[in-house]
């Protein structure tokens, strides 16, 4: 699968607003989802006759369940606030990657269809047919979007892109034009489990080579638990931390952080997962069912409470989508939620991310750590986008921010902030998440990832910054295909608790 | 009648009370209407500025004729002239801070309205110093 | 009653309908529409207070704005703040007695007025000089700024050059309120100004000027942050509950 | 090449609303302090036709020159060129366009005719200070919002230096400019000097700078950030620099006014004779305005914190006891219109005036300084003014 | 010159009344001389559409020899015409205006004793007018100093600029007790006019100098500075006069005899 030669943006001082080149990146498509992946999720896998009307329709029905697609498409007024906020933007010079066009390929089908200016004078007010051409240019545009919602926090209206690509996503699965990469997922969780299609045995087996691993290491016998009855905590956790490079490095991190603190927990291998592909889709029930899965594995093992590892959309889906998905959460009062309700245990926000969790522990000196351990780093924090703008920790608004930068710097002496601009809410995406972190897009990944690079270039230059931490498993693996295309060491990223394993201290 | 209030059942309307004298104003009312706020500026700059004493477009000769016969006055009560209008306006004239809302003095007369010095009379009649009837002859003629 | 007085009742009495039936017809269908998932943009408020306060800061400042492009918030500002006092003042002409408030900011509209044309122009010659914007822009992005700009010029030319009747221009319009029309003043800058005005509210309902409604609506913004407190489920949505 | 990081205070702790709310009642306050002389007239304040400038000229004239010595560390930085002050410079420009527009309500509501502010600006008397005076100010307003921007906007940083020294010449012109408001005053005795300009320009550079510094500490100290004593260090010297200059101004204008015999009785008056007038100057103006913050400045006591931030207010208080005296100590000495006749008459010639400021004169003075205030503590929110950290470490790599 | 005076006018008693008796006691006297006068003036007034021409310089001549102890006719005339409020009945004289004010001069040394009027001295280079950042001071192209109380803010500038002290301020409402003929009101500044309004309707004199000649005193007179054949020019030709801080060279309009 040879990827397309292109040249990798050369890093400035300052993120530059380039001047627009028009289908720069018109050329990068991810592969279409053949026949096996489409049938398994349900969908055609190839145009039909009438695939217009069946676009039609879908937009309709979507447009009728959700108010967000309904009011964003109405609402923007072309202002161009956003028009200099996406780093797919930034790094490729496509103006069909500015947020507002990207939803005016969406935007011009809605008012030619749905409105009647559209109807009477689609010339005026840029309404367009929906055409193959049309189609084409969603497939690209929607997959060169991250939804990473940087553009709806600069929006006056909010108005979310990423609402708008995954509507389009799922449009474009109902006439046929799956991605490959994301609905091959979506088919590995549901029927193995996890998104990396690792069966459960396998599982075991790479768990109890870890356990060896951190025995030899520290001489302390860490567990990695699966399938615990009566455990209290399920810990839900990226596939990719089962074995992938730097993930792994974390999931030590956990386990030793409930061998220190002493609580009983487990993994699942019914819910191996923690990311939910369904979320890139904008398809509720994918996304339930997928979700349901942890659900189900709680019952079935009885814990008191759920916690979730590093990663970003995982956690979005968590935190602000469980609640109303499975009923993981307070405040329901229907007989489904209340069901799991009685198990959970109340004391805990529920779900709870592992740094939360880790970071209270710490504060109360359950656990102790020796931050020096840390002290050949000089470590940075990449606020992850679904983290950072979807979601939230502790109880504070802005405590996704505030709760790893504390757990950072309890367990490393030396950090640094990038630059303003570039992090809490305005944090830029690393470049591949959204279902676009597969190889067919390795272009639009490299260049996405530009102003993130720039902004690590500069601390990296100031403050010799060498390690650059993180909280999710997109991230990570995007960061080390990508840091050495910008002459960096793939090294330089890894988790959160990848240095809160260097500094715990076990007994 | 003059005088009365333009109110019917429908749209309310400012009252304008029929000025005092004469049958017509320094302009044609249309005009008036829209500008007069134009011509008494223009006046009041030519006056003070340059000492042009004309009468035509005067604030004095404005309130000679447009006063109340009830108040005397082009802005005492709410529907005296000048407020009537204003008050529907909403707009807001400071000239009355300064400018007294009454005929006072020497009443001069009107290029326009010679023929109208009865008029006198109704002010006159109100005012502490009878005026006697050669006076009147004399400003008149 | 002449001719134009009955085409201009005319209009005014259509134009109002399909002004308020439209709105009100949109913002029904809004609030219909379920939102089933919480997607506040974080971090946001946790509570309904806060939301309100959020809200609050995004219509009469334009946070979001501000923090994403100073020129567009200078402008923009300018203009719907300019715009805000000149529909303010223009209450003078719907109101008999004139509401109390009116009568004080009544004096601040005529130069407000400079304000909002300045913001509108600044807004167009973004849309020329800016690239990225320029990309972005269809015809109507343009004519509705023309148009506003076209209704604020005939509008200051009233004020500050051809002044009109306003005491019939009131008339006419309480008439219309009273049902019992009143003749209007045929001046061409308050002909222009009425013909382009009726437009507008024509189009307010199906055009982009929904974002005034819209930002109400919108659930990045109109979100308490607290799914893990509270459980939020659409109607819809519930129906797969039940199938479980 | 070290940088700084720029950060908007947090501004939504308890602290900073309170502050936030204090002020906005100092505004109200001021606001229904001009409703109430507004609805009566001035006939409700201290002043009369004696003495026509009261209170709020007091005010607004020590603010609008501290307002242009407030853009002194910004005109260091990129006027000179010193690249310690470059971090201090954005709050510099936002605290000397805050000061400006608080003198500036202060002046045009105290108008008699407060409402007819379009007039003032649609007409122009060339010949007169006070016209120029609205240019400058406006100016000064256009000027500083643009190095500011320069300062703010990465994209056209490199107009920072032009933009600063223009509006560093700008600003000396816009003293020059208060000071003849007075100085063109031929009428009045103690304004017949062409001193009077250049010592508004260094009464300018102490009380902004006094201003600036205050601001800054409670900026820091309230937001948590640290502040160095580099810093500290540096700005308290110029300080104590600046405060000696308008010493030694004072002190040359009085005796070049002992000079000539025709000044003697009017210098007698302030400096012996003008009761409260003379009890300011010595007091106010001398002692707790310049000598003891000198004292302090250059003692071991400089070396503190907390009796630096004392100096600078007392800096400030000895700069509108100046003032006071300045602008109300001439009107209260009578004109002599006679020379070596005794006048009197029923409009009050020949004898000395009295004036009792009113309450709400005081507030609409206050009013003014809450507005420069509430501007501050609002634009160190909205924008990034104030470095994140001016410890030690990371000025002194600035140095380097 | 009659003076109609609604009943209407609901002013309260003692000021306002006296005011109103004084100004007929003066119209009665205008009426008894009028006759005299009239022919006269009717030959000097300038048509009404001709503004103020700069061939004519009105000016004052006071003769303080004559200026009589004890004496205030020309104040009060002055107010009478003008409408201001007699010092005397104001609740708060310092903030009352007084357009012309009566100086006591004593010399300390000889005990020797002047009295004269002050008001406005309608310098030819005044400093008000310099000042006043709107241009409501302004000099008209007859030499007379007045403010345009349109375009007056009140800042007060001129009256920190005038050497005389010519200037108030109006402090406090008026509420329509103004004379028609010379509005006035709040929050701006005003001086002696040299009487415009009797000036432009070419009464040929100005309420001060009228009372003070009808007093017998005569120590006013008002004229044309620039017509030779003035009585004004002929007195100042005679008479050894002075202007007042003549070191400033304002060159007044009004001079002073006996000081
Ligand atoms: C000779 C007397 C006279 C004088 C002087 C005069 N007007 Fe009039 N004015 C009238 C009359 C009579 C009318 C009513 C005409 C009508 O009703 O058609 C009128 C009408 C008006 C109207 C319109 C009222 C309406 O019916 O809408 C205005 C406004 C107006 N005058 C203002 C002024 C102003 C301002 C001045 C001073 C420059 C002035 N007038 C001087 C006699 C006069
Ligand atoms: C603060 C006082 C003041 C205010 C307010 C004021 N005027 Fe005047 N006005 C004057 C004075 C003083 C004169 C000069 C009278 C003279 O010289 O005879 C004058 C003269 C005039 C004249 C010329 C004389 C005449 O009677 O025609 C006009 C016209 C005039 N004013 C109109 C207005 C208008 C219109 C307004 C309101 C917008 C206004 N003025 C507000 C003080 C004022
Ligand atoms: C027919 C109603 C009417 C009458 C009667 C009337 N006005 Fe007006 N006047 C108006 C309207 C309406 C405006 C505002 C016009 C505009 O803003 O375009 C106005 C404006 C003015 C203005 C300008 C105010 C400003 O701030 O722009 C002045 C001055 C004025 N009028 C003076 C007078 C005087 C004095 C009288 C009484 C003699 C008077 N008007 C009588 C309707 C009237
Ligand atoms: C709650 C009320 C409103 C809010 C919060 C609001 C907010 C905004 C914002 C934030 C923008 C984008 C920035 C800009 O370009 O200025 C905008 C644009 C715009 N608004 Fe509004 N608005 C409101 C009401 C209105 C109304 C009532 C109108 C018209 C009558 C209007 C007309 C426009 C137009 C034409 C634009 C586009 C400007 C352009 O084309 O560049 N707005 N509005
Ligand atoms: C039915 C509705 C309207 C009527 C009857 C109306 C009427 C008028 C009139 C008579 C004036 C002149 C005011 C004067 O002479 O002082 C005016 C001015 C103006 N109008 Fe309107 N107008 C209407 C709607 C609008 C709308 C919707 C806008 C903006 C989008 C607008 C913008 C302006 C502006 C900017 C001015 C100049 C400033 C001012 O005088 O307030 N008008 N209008
Ligand atoms: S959601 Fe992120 S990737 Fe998508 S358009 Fe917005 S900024 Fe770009
Ligand atoms: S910022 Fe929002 S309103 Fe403006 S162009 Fe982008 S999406 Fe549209
Ligand atoms: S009226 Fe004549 S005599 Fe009397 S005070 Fe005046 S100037 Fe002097
Ligand atoms: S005396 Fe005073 S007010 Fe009169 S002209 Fe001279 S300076 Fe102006
Ligand atoms: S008070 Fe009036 S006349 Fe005097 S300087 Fe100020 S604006 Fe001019
Ligand atoms: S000339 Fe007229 S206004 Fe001046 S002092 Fe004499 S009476 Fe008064």
């Amino acid at each position: 699968m040879a990827a397309a030669e292109f040249d990798v943006p050369e890093l400035k001082d300052d993120i530059e607003v380039p001047k627009i080149r028009e289908g720069s990146m018109a050329h990068a498509k991810s592969f279409l989802a053949p026949k096996p992946v489409q049938d398994f999720m349900g969908y055609p896998h190839e145009l039909s006759e009438d695939w217009k009307e069946r676009a039609i329709d879908k937009m309709g029905d979507l447009l009728g369940k959700y108010r967000s697609l309904k009011v964003f498409l109405d609402a923007c007024v072309h202002c161009g606030a956003c028009t200099d906020k996406c780093h797919y933007y930034l790094g490729t010079s496509d103006p069909k990657n500015m947020p507002v066009a990207r939803q005016d390929l969406m935007r011009q089908v809605y008012r030619r269809y749905f409105t009647t200016p559209g109807k009477l004078f689609p010339k005026l007010v840029g309404a367009k047919d929906l055409t193959k051409e049309t189609l084409d240019d969603w497939y690209s545009y929607y997959h060169q979007c991250s939804e990473c919602r940087r553009c709806s926090v600069f929006c006056p209206y909010g108005i979310d892109t990423a609402e708008i690509t995954m509507a389009g996503r799922e449009i474009l699965n109902h006439v046929g034009m799956g991605q490959k990469y994301s609905n091959e997922i979506l088919g590995k969780v549901q029927k193995i489990g996890n998104n990396l299609g690792l069966p459960g045995p396998a599982l075991e087996d790479t768990l109890e080579g870890l356990e060896e691993d951190i025995e030899a290491d520290t001489g302390v016998p860490v567990k990695l638990p699966i399938d615990v009855q009566g455990a209290e905590v399920l810990l839900v956790t990226p596939s990719a931390d089962f074995f992938s490079e730097p993930h792994v490095e974390s999931l030590i991190g956990y386990a030793k952080v409930f061998h220190a603190a002493g609580i009983s927990w487990t993994l699942s291998s019914h819910a191996s997962e923690a990311g939910n592909f369904g979320l890139f889709n904008g398809n509720y029930e994918t996304m339930r069912k997928v979700a349901m899965r942890i659900r189900d594995a709680a019952l079935e093992l009885g814990v008191k409470r759920i916690v979730v590892g590093e990663c970003g959309h995982a956690w979005r889906v968590a935190y602000s989508f469980w609640n109303t998905l499975t009923g993981i959460g307070y405040g329901g009062n229907d007989p489904f939620s209340i069901e799991l309700q009685k198990q959970l245990d109340p004391n805990y926000p529920q779900p709870q991310h592992i740094c939360e969790l880790t970071n209270d522990l710490i504060k109360q000196g359950k656990i102790a750590v020796d931050p020096s351990a840390n002290d050949d780093l000089v470590v940075t924090y990449h606020d992850s986008c679904n983290v950072a703008r979807a979601s939230r920790m502790g109880d504070e608004p802005g405590g996704q921010f505030a709760i790893p930068r504390e757990l950072i710097q309890s367990v490393a002496n030396n950090f640094h902030n990038m630059a303003e601009e570039t992090i809490y809410e305005s944090t830029f995406c690393c470049g591949g998440g959204g279902g676009l972190l597969t190889d067919d897009l390795m272009e639009v990944r490299v260049k996405g990832a530009m102003p993130r690079m720039t902004a690590l270039n500069n601390v990296v230059k100031e403050h010799q910054v060498n390690f650059m931490a993180t909280i999710c498993a997109i991230c990570k693996a995007q960061f080390t295909k990508v840091l050495p295309k910008y002459g960096f060491d793939m090294s330089m990223v890894g988790g959160v608790h990848q240095l809160v394993s260097k500094a715990i201290k076990l007994d | 009648d003059a005088g009365s209030p333009t109110k019917v059942a429908g749209a309310p309307k400012p009252v304008i009370t029929k000025a005092v004298k004469g049958e017509q104003c320094v302009e044609d009312t249309d005009i008036m209407r829209r500008d007069h706020m134009k011509f008494l500026n223009h006046h009041r700059d030519e006056t003070v500025v340059e000492g042009i004493r004309t009468k035509k477009y005067s604030l004095k000769e404005c309130i000679n004729c447009h006063a109340s016969e009830k108040t005397g006055s082009v802005a005492a009560a709410k529907d005296d002239f000048c407020v009537s209008c204003h008050s529907y306006a909403a707009v807001k004239i400071d000239c009355f801070e300064c400018h007294s809302t009454k005929p006072q003095g020497s009443v001069a007369q009107h290029a326009l309205n010679a023929e109208t010095a009865h008029y006198r009379h109704k002010l006159a009649a109100q005012a502490n110093s009878k005026v006697s009837a050669e006076e009147m002859a004399g400003i008149v003629q | 009653m002449s001719t134009v007085t009955i085409i201009y009742a005319g209009m005014f009495y259509i134009a109002t309908l399909l002004l308020v039936a439209g709105l009100v017809y949109k913002i029904f269908d809004y609030s219909r529409t379920p939102a089933p998932l919480k997607i506040p943009t974080t971090p946001a408020p946790t509570t309904q207070k806060g939301v309100i306060y959020r809200m609050a800061k995004e219509v009469v400042l334009f946070e979001s704005l501000f923090k994403s492009n100073k020129w567009i918030w200078v402008f923009g500002w300018l203009f719907h703040f300019g715009l805000l006092l000149v529909l303010l003042r223009h209450l003078r002409y719907f109101t008999q007695p004139v509401w109390f408030w009116v009568d004080i900011l009544q004096p601040f509209g005529k130069y407000a007025s400079i304000m909002m044309v300045i913001g509108l122009g600044g807004l167009l010659a973004r849309r020329f000089l800016v690239d990225r914007v320029r990309y972005i822009s269809t015809p109507s992005d343009y004519l509705m700024l023309v148009l506003l700009l076209a209704i604020g010029l005939s509008g200051m030319m009233m004020t500050f050059v051809t002044h009109t009747d306003i005491i019939a221009l009131k008339g006419f319009f309480l008439g219309l309120m009273y049902l019992d029309i009143q003749p209007l003043p045929q001046d061409p800058a308050l002909l222009v100004h009425l013909a382009l005005v009726a437009l507008l509210m024509v189009i307010f309902p199906i055009s982009k000027l929904l974002h005034a409604p819209g930002l109400f609506f919108s659930p990045t913004r109109n979100q308490a942050d607290n799914p893990r407190e509270r459980r939020h489920v659409a109607a819809w949505a519930a129906r797969l509950d039940q199938g479980n | 090449m070290a940088s700084i990081t720029f950060r908007e205070v947090e501004g939504s702790s308890l602290k900073y609303w309170l502050l936030l709310g204090g002020l906005g009642l100092f505004v109200l306050f001021g606001a229904l302090s001009w409703n109430y002389m507004h609805h009566h007239g001035h006939v409700v304040s201290g002043m009369d036709n004696q003495i026509v400038w009261g209170l709020p000229h007091v005010f607004a004239v020590f603010l609008i020159v501290a307002a242009s010595g407030a853009l002194n560390v910004a005109s260091i930085a990129s006027v000179f060129n010193k690249p310690l002050y470059k971090p201090l410079a954005p709050l510099s420009a936002i605290l000397a366009l805050a000061l400006m527009l608080g003198g500036l309500l202060v002046l045009v509501l105290d108008l008699g005719r407060s409402d007819r502010l379009i007039v003032a600006m649609t007409n122009f008397n060339f010949k007169s200070m006070f016209t120029w005076n609205v240019f400058l100010y406006s100016g000064f307003f256009a000027l500083v919002g643009v190095y500011l921007w320069t300062m703010l906007d990465r994209n056209v940083k490199t107009y920072s230096k032009t933009a600063g020294t223009a509006a560093f010449i700008w600003r000396l012109l816009l003293t020059t400019g208060t000071g003849s408001l007075f100085g063109f005053l031929v009428a009045r005795e103690l304004y017949g000097s062409a001193m009077l300009a250049p010592m508004f320009i260094i009464m300018s550079f102490a009380y902004g700078l006094a201003i600036y510094l205050m601001v800054l500490v409670a900026a820091y100290a309230w937001s948590g950030r640290t502040l160095g004593d580099a810093v500290m260090m540096r700005l308290k010297s110029l300080l104590a620099v600046f405060v000696a200059a308008v010493l030694y101004f004072v002190v040359v204008h009085h005796l070049t006014n002992l000079y000539f015999t025709k000044y003697h009785a009017v210098e007698a008056f302030i400096l012996r004779d003008g009761g409260i007038f003379t009890t300011l100057f010595w007091v106010g103006q001398i002692v707790i305005g310049g000598v003891v913050p000198l004292v302090i400045l250059l003692s071991g006591l400089g070396r503190q914190r907390a009796w630096i931030l004392v100096a600078c207010a007392l800096v400030i208080l000895g700069g509108v006891a100046q003032m006071y005296v300045t602008i109300i100590g001439a009107q209260a000495y009578p004109l002599d219109m006679f020379p070596g006749l005794d006048e009197t008459s029923s409009f009050f010639d020949g004898e000395i005036h009295a004036y009792a400021p009113s309450v709400p004169e005081f507030f609409l003075g206050l009013g003014g300084v809450a507005i420069a205030l509430l501007v501050t503590t609002f634009a160190v929110k909205v924008l990034r003014l104030l470095p994140a950290s001016l410890d030690d470490a990371t000025v002194a790599k600035l140095e380097h | 010159m009659s003076e109609l005076k609604p009943m209407s006018d609901n002013t309260p008693e003692s000021a306002e009344r006296r005011r109103v008796i004084g100004g007929l006691a003066a119209a009665a006297a205008g009426l008894a001389i009028a006759p005299g006068i009239k022919l006269i003036e009717v030959a000097q007034a300038r048509p009404e559409e001709q503004g103020a021409s700069s061939a004519v310089r009105w000016g004052m001549l006071v003769d303080a020899t004559k200026c009589a102890t004890g004496c205030d006719d020309c104040v009060s005339a002055c107010s009478t015409e003008n409408g201001w409020t007699p010092v005397a009945e104001s609740a708060k004289p310092r903030q009352a205006p007084q357009w012309i004010r009566k100086l006591e001069l004593q010399d300390p040394l000889t005990q020797m004793e002047t009295n004269l009027p002050m008001m406005c001295q309608h310098c030819a280079e005044p400093p008000c007018v310099d000042v006043c950042p709107t241009g409501a001071s302004f000099k008209r192209a007859d030499g007379i100093v007045l403010v345009n109380r349109h375009t007056c803010i009140g800042c007060r500038y001129c009256m920190m600029a005038c050497p005389y002290k010519a200037r108030s301020l109006v402090h406090e409402p008026l509420n329509d007790t103004q004379k028609a003929d010379v509005p006035r009101g709040v929050g701006c500044v005003e001086s002696c006019s040299l009487c415009v309004q009797k000036v432009d309707r070419g009464d040929g004199t100005t309420a001060c100098a009228e009372a003070c000649s009808a007093a017998g005193h005569n120590a006013i007179v008002f004229g044309d500075l620039n017509d030779p054949d003035s009585e004004i020019s002929k007195r100042l030709r005679e008479l050894p006069t002075k202007q007042v801080r003549a070191d400033l060279k304002l060159n007044t309009g009004v001079r002073y005899h006996g000081i």
